[in-house]
């Protein structure tokens, strides 16, 4: 069957084969009594046909509904158990950005390197996907991992998994796309972390995610704003990632990827409280890529290192 | 063909719309082609319904039959890619739309529902008729989108791509979707007016057959999800005919506000496919068992239960969309509750088959494979409903499986179980039982055939709407493909033995099954006004025994009855 | 003047009065209830787009033509009165007070659409339509707001067009002689017309009276 | 449906026109109000009179009080089911 290479394989499929067993139970006991019922009181036998037995009353019938409603209950508390984990992204996790285009996959891992249609990860390691699309919702699936997640235009979804086994696994895309949908596929390669490194040494890469972003800051005229000396009132932007905002509006947001690629994007979405709402929007300026290295360029910056590990 | 209870009948072939000369139903009212184009009489109306959501049967399932062809083979040659793409939109549009959410109300519902509650005709006659034009306009404008070149978003028409990057003829498929959305609102209204208002004396809500109950329970899902459809539709012509920039994600469009209100209609459509389905089988099941259903109330409240719990389940179709955690697992808990209304039913469709004196008429075949296939498909919804599970599983065969089960397995089986049960009463003719049974028994074979292997498919994690898929998926594919060229020879067959029986049938007696429902007390085929003297009713549904005797004593005093 | 309204006239299945009444005006309430989905939903994209940037959406609000709004408010709460009127004046059989506020009310709705028309194109002259290339905001807020506007005022005329030919219908009856008979017909003719009235009277505050 | 008493002028125009001018009335507060720079709460006002204004069209003029509680219960359904789709769509869009 279906190989599970990664760590919440085993529970998918644990719940998964579970719920198979119940249903052929439930089949067999509605397929024999059905089929016994069939024969024994088919037209023309002399079975015995008096009034139903006192027992086949309306408390049996209670207590059949409410049985099923507690084995209903106790698959989704299980299921959902199962689940919250996996809601919970890591925080120390490798990285990869995601962006899904009219019928192909690109991904940059933070050390700079771009892979079309394949990703490279090493095993044991949780990895996080920051996905995001360039025109339609695609879908991120990876049977083998049991993982699935859709790519949305105009915001960051993101998921993870941790790759047990070394290999080559399918990746689809899940979400219908338009023409090539079908060929929208790509591989994903488990290695171990050791043979990982000497593949990612042997990538041709310039600056890594955050020196590229860095370069992409000064090259759009951030810096003229956000940078050490500006005279302009903008927002600092060190040590911004992952705190508190509070905007213009009164509400607080915290500085997550999202907010930061809206704020590059649609910047007078949430202007940020006590700041004029005057930055210029980078839409169809910078590409998704582009402000993947930006934010992960400003997530850097709170380490006050500019390089990025 | 006697019947194997004996029941007399006269087959002199008196012409082909009545038994006796000069005897007056509702086809010899008028035989012009006016006559029935106007017709407020709900018996035409239905039978209008019937030829033309059979036409649109094999359209849909022309497309299907090409696209399992092509998945015949791993690599993509038999159609290309934006020709396989339009084909399954094109099957899903016309299945959903215009077979499957009109087939059982508007063609069985229509003809019998003022029969079982002993009225003349439905509420709002004429409004009734306008119900079956608007179905007509909107079939004409699908087809012209369909015919010019197609829609290639697939029937969920998901934005942005439907809004901003497809090139098809997507505004006259919403147009024509919009337009048939008050056709079934139309009918709604018509049968919980009708149900409401038109119940004969000592009709009380407690006697009315199940089948009524289930036209009930579907016209309230009609009415109250439809609206939020119409919306929507208008909302992708707005976006792509003024460009508005309603979706688009580049002006702050969110696309899951689409598949909220996408699927606020869509969840609840699909309990308007499956409630008539419960209640056909109903009905057949007490009548070929020879027993009172078991648990009348039970069924009662579990279909009005389905009905309105069905309207808070939607987000389950969106676990992997970006939806938050919160409200996944809200939608997830909601999906397991509505699960025990349906095992309620197949609890007691079970105990009613319990001590009864079981006849295996194609109807009977139909009633049982529905059992098994509908509770196959609602133990795999539970597979959907659990999030881990659903994550893994969405979007692949295993869905595809899933939902063909409950609406191929399920619901079109109990349409053409009723189609059969109530055929003597429709056109006054018999059928051949032989061939009925074996088209059954061909059809569940077919059927199984086709879509049990797309379960396992669907484990192996193979995509939907997938033209080219890796070779370890083609053993599955290749079976799932042959089953469906079976299947499709299968849906041929009524076809043939039903249109002989319109034409060379034995006569039907008023009541060949000896049921009990008022339908079957006026004669087959019924008068125009239905009843030429009202019943007055006295004793509850299905009452095929006393409470406490057995069935076989009822049938005898049926019988000295009859003769 | 008879105390009750007249002996209507009886359709299809119906044998008694009340029954068929009690049928109409089931029958119409179930449409009005598709009616409040239909509307419901487009409020519910209103509310949205109005959370997700309430500072652009007040910045956008604060172009509609205040004044124009507020007549046309005026005038459909007046239209709703005097059909009122005309029912009640049908049921009691004065058929020229009937009349005369039939006709009031289709000046009224009229009145309604030309302002309606006249709004629009002061719109267009400040090329308040999202698409039109001199838009004068970029915030999304103001998008969407300017493009919930036009649809939701278009569907909305759409729905009072509806309205005033039936409420012209009532007025063709009335020269066939049969509108006393046919009271309910009229009755569920103001049924529809009121909840065309109830939703502009919900929209004119979303739309005209945000960002003030 | 006879009315309680003889229909006379003042149930016909007279009624009427006194609800209009309530409606009237109460458009001007909501306009009058929203007017004020820097009034707390405009919009919740405002949509409170819209509440009152609707009753009063249901009441007085669609006359849903006198109708049959079947009636009664399909308007109330309609805005029921609004609710559904209000609450459950929020519960996503509200906690994302």
């Amino acid at each position: 069957m279906l190989e599970s290479a990664s760590t919440i394989a085993p529970s998918v499929d644990r719940i998964f084969w579970v719920l198979v067993g119940l249903s052929v139970v439930i089949m067999t006991v509605v397929g024999t009594l059905v089929l016994s019922f069939a024969i024994k009181y088919r037209a023309g036998t002399k079975a015995y046909r008096g009034p139903l037995p006192d027992w086949m009353s309306r408390e049996v019938e209670i207590g059949w509904t409410v049985a099923t409603l507690f084995v209903a209950l106790f698959v989704f508390w299980w299921a959902v158990s199962a689940q919250l984990p996996h809601f919970l992204l890591p925080k120390r996790a490798l990285e990869i950005h995601i962006v899904a285009k009219q019928w192909m996959w690109k991904a940059q891992h933070p050390e700079g390197v771009r892979e079309i249609d394949a990703l490279h990860i090493p095993q044991g390691v949780p990895v996080r996907l920051e996905m995001t699309s360039q025109d339609v919702i695609h879908s991120f699936g990876v049977p083998a991992f049991r993982i699935k997640q859709d790519v949305l235009p105009g915001r960051y979804t993101a998921t993870w998994f941790e790759a047990t086994k070394a290999g080559d696994y399918h990746l689809f895309c899940t979400e219908y796309c338009g023409t090539d949908h079908a060929r929208m596929t790509g591989t994903i390669t488990v290695m171990p972390p050791e043979s990982y490194a000497t593949w990612l040494a042997a990538q041709p890469h310039g600056e890594d995610l955050a020196g590229e972003g860095a370069q992409l800051f000064t090259k759009f005229g951030c810096s003229g704003c956000h940078g050490a000396g500006a005279r302009v009132p903008a927002p600092p932007l060190a040590g911004l990632y992952d705190r508190p905002v509070t905007l213009a509006d009164g509400s607080t947001v915290t500085a997550d990827e999202d907010y930061l690629r809206t704020s590059i994007l649609r910047p007078e979405a949430q202007v940020v409280a006590g700041y004029p709402s005057v930055m210029p929007s980078y839409q169809g300026v910078a590409s998704e890529e582009q402000v993947v290295a930006m934010v992960a360029y400003i997530k850097a910056l709170e380490q006050g290192r500019s390089e990025a590990r | 063909m006697k019947r194997d209870d004996g029941a007399t009948m006269r087959s002199d072939d008196t012409g082909l719309l009545a038994r006796e000369p000069g005897e007056r139903t509702y086809l010899t009212e008028g035989t012009t082609l006016r006559s029935w184009l106007l017709s407020t009489d709900h018996k035409r109306i239905a039978i209008l319904y019937a030829v033309s959501i059979t036409m649109f049967f094999f359209i849909g399932g022309a497309a299907a039959t090409v696209i399992r062809l092509e998945l015949f083979t791993p690599k993509g040659d038999l159609v290309t890619a934006d020709t396989y793409n339009r084909l399954f939109t094109l099957h899903g549009v016309i299945m959903v739309w215009f077979f499957l959410v009109p087939s059982i109300p508007a063609t069985l519902g229509n003809f019998l529902l003022p029969l079982m509650i002993g009225a003349k005709d439905v509420a709002f006659p004429r409004l009734n008729l306008m119900s079956w034009y608007l179905y007509v306009i909107a079939g004409c404008f699908t087809l012209a989108a369909l015919l010019l070149g197609g829609v290639d978003t697939g029937w969920t028409f998901y934005t942005p791509f439907s809004t901003l990057y497809s090139n098809s003829y997507v505004l006259l498929a919403a147009f024509g979707i919009f337009v048939v959305g008050f056709s079934s609102i139309a009918t709604g209204i018509n049968f919980i007016a009708t149900v409401h208002l038109l119940r004969t004396k000592g009709m009380t809500w407690m006697r009315l057959p199940l089948f009524c109950w289930s036209m009930y329970a579907t016209s309230l899902v009609m009415v109250l999800a439809t609206p939020v459809l119409a919306m929507a539709m208008v909302l992708i012509c707005a976006e792509r005919l003024l460009g508005l920039p309603i979706f688009d994600p580049r002006a702050g469009g969110d696309p899951l506000l689409f598949q909220h209100l996408f699927w606020f209609y869509s969840h609840p459509a699909v309990y308007i496919m499956i409630l008539p389905a419960m209640g056909v089988v109903s009905e057949i099941i007490a009548c070929e068992a020879r027993r009172r259903v078991f648990g009348y109330q039970f069924m009662v409240y579990a279909m009005l239960v389905i009905a309105v719990i069905g309207f808070l389940v939607w987000g389950h179709h969106m676990f992997v969309s970006g939806q938050s955690p919160f409200a996944s697992m809200i939608f997830s808990f909601l999906s397991f509750v509505i699960a025990v209304p349906s095992a309620i039913k197949v609890f007691n469709w079970t105990g009613t088959l319990y001590r009864g004196t079981i006849r295996f008429s194609a109807p009977m075949l139909y009633a049982l494979g529905f059992v098994g296939l509908f509770t196959l498909g609602g133990l795999t919804g539970l597979f959907l409903a659990s999030i881990p599970v659903d994550v893994h599983l969405s979007d692949t065969y295993f869905v595809v499986a899933h939902f063909h089960y409950i609406m191929v397995g399920g619901s079109v089986s109990a349409f053409f179980g009723g189609l059969h049960f109530w055929w003597p009463k429709i056109t006054g003719r018999l059928y051949s039982e032989t061939f009925a049974r074996s088209a059954a028994l061909w059809l569940f074979f077919g059927f199984n055939f086709t879509f049990f292997p797309q379960f396992i498919l669907g484990y192996l994690g193979m995509p939907r709407r997938y033209h080219e898929y890796p070779p370890e998926f083609q053993v599955w594919n290749v079976m799932s493909s042959t089953g469906a060229v079976v299947l499709a020879v299968g849906y041929l067959m009524p076809l043939f033995y039903l249109g002989y029986s319109l034409f060379y049938g034995e006569r039907a007696p008023d009541n060949p099954h000896q049921a009990t429902g008022l339908e079957w007390t006026t004669t087959s085929p019924p008068p125009k006004h239905n009843f030429l003297v009202f019943p007055v009713v006295r004793t509850e549904a299905y009452a095929y025994h006393d409470w406490d005797e057995a069935p076989g004593k009822a049938d005898e005093t049926m019988q000295d009855e009859r003769a | 003047m008879s105390v009750a309204p007249p002996t209507p006239m009886l359709v299809e299945p119906f044998e008694q009065a009340d029954r068929q009444h009690e049928a109409m005006v089931f029958g119409l309430w179930l449409f009005l209830a598709t009616e409040i989905l239909f509307f419901g939903g487009f409020f519910f994209l209103y509310a949205v787009a109005r959370l997700q940037d309430p500072g652009g959406f007040a910045v956008g609000g604060h172009k509609a033509n205040l004044l124009l709004g507020t007549i046309n408010t005026v005038l459909l709460m007046s239209s709703s009165a005097t059909l009122t009127v005309a029912e009640r004046a049908i049921k009691a059989e004065w058929r020229r007070a009937a009349r005369v506020a039939i006709v009031a009310t289709l000046i009224l709705g009229t009145a309604f659409l030309a302002v309606k028309g006249f709004e629009y194109h002061e719109d267009l002259s400040e090329h308040l339509f999202p698409t039109v290339p001199g838009f004068p905001f970029t915030a999304v807020g103001a998008i969407r707001f300017w493009s919930f506007y036009w649809l939701i005022t278009l569907i909305h005329a759409v729905h009072l067009t509806i309205g005033l030919a039936f409420v012209a219908r009532l007025l063709w009856l009335d020269r066939l002689g049969t509108l006393g008979p046919r009271w309910m017909v009229a009755e569920v003719t103001t049924l529809y017309w009121h909840l065309v009235d109830i939703v502009w009277l919900l929209l004119w505050p979303l739309l005209y009276l945000i960002g003030r | 449906m006879a009315e309680d008493r003889p229909p006379d002028a003042r149930t016909i125009v007279l009624k009427p026109l006194l609800v209009w001018a309530a409606l009237f009335g109460l458009g001007a507060i909501s306009l009058g109000y929203a007017l004020v720079p820097g009034a707390p709460l405009k919009p919740l006002l405002s949509l409170a009179i819209v509440l009152v204004q609707a009753s009063l069209v249901l009441g007085a003029f669609m006359k849903l009080g006198k109708a049959s509680a079947l009636v009664r219960m399909t308007a109330l359904i309609g805005v029921v089911w609004l609710s559904f789709l209000f609450l459950m769509a929020f519960a996503d869009l509200a906690t994302r």
